[in-house]
């Protein structure tokens, strides 16, 4: 550092000589480049003044004792932010070290999620799920059995970001474990909560949706752990209606027993499940309502069920400028015409 | 009666000088302090360099602010330039190490009052920004 | 900020006055405790330039042009300096929220891995278990069978920190998930890898040892993936033997096989599980030898199990000075006299 | 010829200037630029108002180093104060910001060239610095 300050005394100096004498713009034009230099040696605060002091004096042998004395003030009043300064080169190499092992995680997280979404006679399904930050806290899978039923989940945990991923990876090999195929959806959650509520703590919770869809009678049979209500699109009718259900949240208690729903899905109807993510864009400050998370997929209905989902999550994407604040996942069932 | 505003090409190096030149003229005669017309002019020379580094060629243009409510600099400047592609990225701190395109935005951000970019990739760059006497 | 500053002139001039006219120490003071307050309420540098001119004008307002000017040049230079400290600030917010975070998940993970050590007649058992940061990439478990056999796990997942939390959770539900009790520690180690390598990428892996201590004929089964060797201790020869055993570590191939190994437990013999956190201790800089990790457990072989593996722990704490680099996990079975 | 060695008690907060005005001469005698007497006068503030605020009643014990090899300053605080819990803890960078016992440690790490510490709960606190010339 010593040396850096040495060479750089006398470019100092110059400038300083030529503004003093002219007020130049271009001296000072001379001194920022100069600065940001210094700051990239890791130069301290303390030391330009110090610079700057000596640079006065060659220039000025006659400088006042007066002027001499307020800049070695000067230079003691710079000693904190010397400190300061040299603070950030610890926390920017902190920082660095905790986002390679976030990406490193996050990577995990793709490996550990990936589910295929399943092919089916008779039935279209689009799935997107795109975390707010780096990892995500929200979860959905796929199964098929070996009597072409389709399982589906969609999850969210409370939260974001790190704990919200451990608590996720919960849910994953605990559904793993399971021969779905043969268990009811409520059934699988109710197995589920007792999961959840042995090994989180109270206030932690994740809400879900299980759903099996039979291409034999074409019902889809459903229960929810209090998630986000999804829609069902009656085609004959061209409507629209929420999808109510009952049931409590995974993990707020020991004992849950959950309820099966079921709809029958006739040639063009969908069923459009998500997470909170999606309804709780926000359109310039306010939350957009139920009616307008349907604009989109309204206007893209007539598309495949993958480019459905993808081009409803661009739509809100641009509607709240780019800024997600919660993990986004939507599904749409589309029973073929 | 002084110019309401300016407007300064961007090519060579010695522009930036120019730049920063009208920028600090200007803020001087609305009454900012000596420590906002150097962050003014910092500011100026972060966005004019951007211009003559990645972009070859574009412009600032400066114009007053002096209403009723509010009196202050109103910079900005705009290029034809390649455009950044993650403007995200280039926002957040630490990029700034990397020295490439946009690295002294989070900067300029931090001088001025406020500071709106818009990007296009092969279009060009429009950063706004404004600074209100206080 | 403004009016920080304005209120504080006064107080600055005046102390820069005694300093200009004694050079007293007692201002030198003065002006630290300030500039420590300016830095808390975000003072930049070149304000405190600007401020220091302000009072040198006051003070003489002779002052030459050349000192004056030679004043705004230098606070030009403090510019960058300034845009630098706002760095900080903005920097350790999102540290702060980061580690809230990772303490949220480190509490989940205290939650998700709380396992009882088992009491048995015969055997005493202790385990310890402490992290390298917050979040643990170790893991132990102790499962007691209907038949009084206890099953012990140890496991190591490669790397730390969030990356190796969530590998770690995945481990923990996949045993959850298995009827423990049935099953030979070698045909657990074969279900877990499979699992492992099914939702984990390739340069991600794991290490364990399982075993199964049954009371009824004093023998420990184990079996181990990758793992870093244990110790048997024969009480009757009191001599110390590594517990050498072949098998790949979890997640490397899909389809591995395990040995089974066995050993009878005597009256007071003892078998010691450990991670590598424990062996690659380092004393002063260099890695300790396995002879060294065997003295303080020979040192402290009469205590119970759990009063052992805790001053074994303070032992290797003190000897690396405190600064742990590894998760260090140990575990020690002390077949009872 | 001047002391090779000097000791300051700190008992009220008076004994804090006097510390760093024997500091600051010794290091002016040894030869140290105006800078480094800064830092050195500063890193001796927070340890004498360390001592003052949490411990009570301590010391400060300055040493001249000049041998064939090297040159500079040794400053040992010791006090018998409280102690510090978790010294890992206190030498972490923004804990500073909590204000309280130990919380300038960081900042005298980096002032200094050498930083040692060493605490007891309920006995005390010894920290052991250096700073040479260079
Ligand atoms: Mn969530
Ligand atoms: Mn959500
Ligand atoms: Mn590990
Ligand atoms: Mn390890």
């Amino acid at each position: 550092m010593g040396e850096v300050i040495n060479s750089s005394i006398e470019g100092y100096k110059d400038l300083l000589k030529s503004f003093i004498e002219t007020q130049d713009e271009r001296s000072l034009y001379g001194v920022e480049m100069m600065s940001k230099s210094f700051l990239k040696n890791n130069i301290l605060p303390e030391e330009i003044v110090d610079m700057h002091i000596q640079a006065l004096e060659e220039l000025y042998p006659e400088l006042s004792q007066e002027v001499k004395h307020s800049m070695n003030f000067l230079l003691e009043a710079m000693i904190s932010y010397g400190i300061k300064q040299q603070e950030i080169q610890s926390l920017k190499e902190k920082q660095f070290a905790i986002q390679s092992e976030i990406s490193v995680a996050a990577k995990m997280q793709n490996t550990l999620l990936k589910t295929e979404i399943p092919q089916a006679k008779g039935i279209d399904i689009g799935a997107i799920s795109v975390p707010a930050h780096q990892l995500n806290g929200d979860y959905y899978h796929f199964v098929k059995g070996k009597d072409d039923t389709i399982g589906l989940a969609i999850a969210d945990v409370i939260g974001k970001g790190i704990p919200a991923a451990l608590s996720m990876s919960m849910i994953k090999y605990a559904i793993d474990s399971y021969p779905e195929e043969s268990m009811k959806p409520n059934v699988i959650l109710e197995n589920l909560n007792r999961v959840v509520e042995r090994n989180v703590d109270p206030n932690m919770f994740i809400t879900m949706i299980y759903a099996q869809y039979s291409p034999r009678d074409n019902k889809l049979r459903f229960s929810s752990a209090g998630h986000e209500p999804g829609f069902y699109y009656n085609a004959k009718e061209n409507k629209f209606t929420e999808l109510k259900t009952k049931g409590l949240a995974l993990g707020v208690l020991g004992n849950v027993q959950y309820q099966e729903y079921m709809l029958e899905m006739k040639p063009g109807d969908m069923v459009i499940f998500l997470t909170d993510g999606v309804t709780e864009t926000k359109d310039q400050g306010r939350f957009i309502e139920t009616q307008e998370v349907l604009d989109p997929i309204k206007k893209y209905k007539d598309l495949s069920a993958q480019e459905m989902v993808e081009h409803v999550f661009k739509y809100f994407e641009q509607l709240q400028d780019f800024k997600r604040r919660d993990d986004f996942t939507l599904i749409i069932l589309k029973k073929e015409v | 009666m002084k110019p309401q505003s300016s407007c300064v090409r961007i090519q060579k190096e010695w522009d930036i000088v120019g730049a920063r030149h009208v920028a600090r003229d200007m803020a001087k005669e609305l009454g900012f302090g000596i420590v906002d017309q150097a962050r003014i002019a910092t500011a100026v020379s972060e966005l004019a360099r951007n211009i003559y580094l990645y972009a070859k060629s574009g412009q600032i243009i400066f114009e007053k602010i002096d209403t009723m409510e509010s009196k202050g600099l109103s910079i900005i400047a705009i290029d034809s330039g390649p455009g950044i592609a993650d403007i995200g990225q280039v926002m957040q701190d630490g990029y700034s190490t990397s020295g490439g395109l946009g690295a002294g935005l989070p900067g300029v951000k931090r001088l001025m009052d406020e500071f709106v970019i818009q990007s296009e990739m092969g279009k060009g760059t429009k950063i706004t920004t404004k600074k209100l006497v206080r």
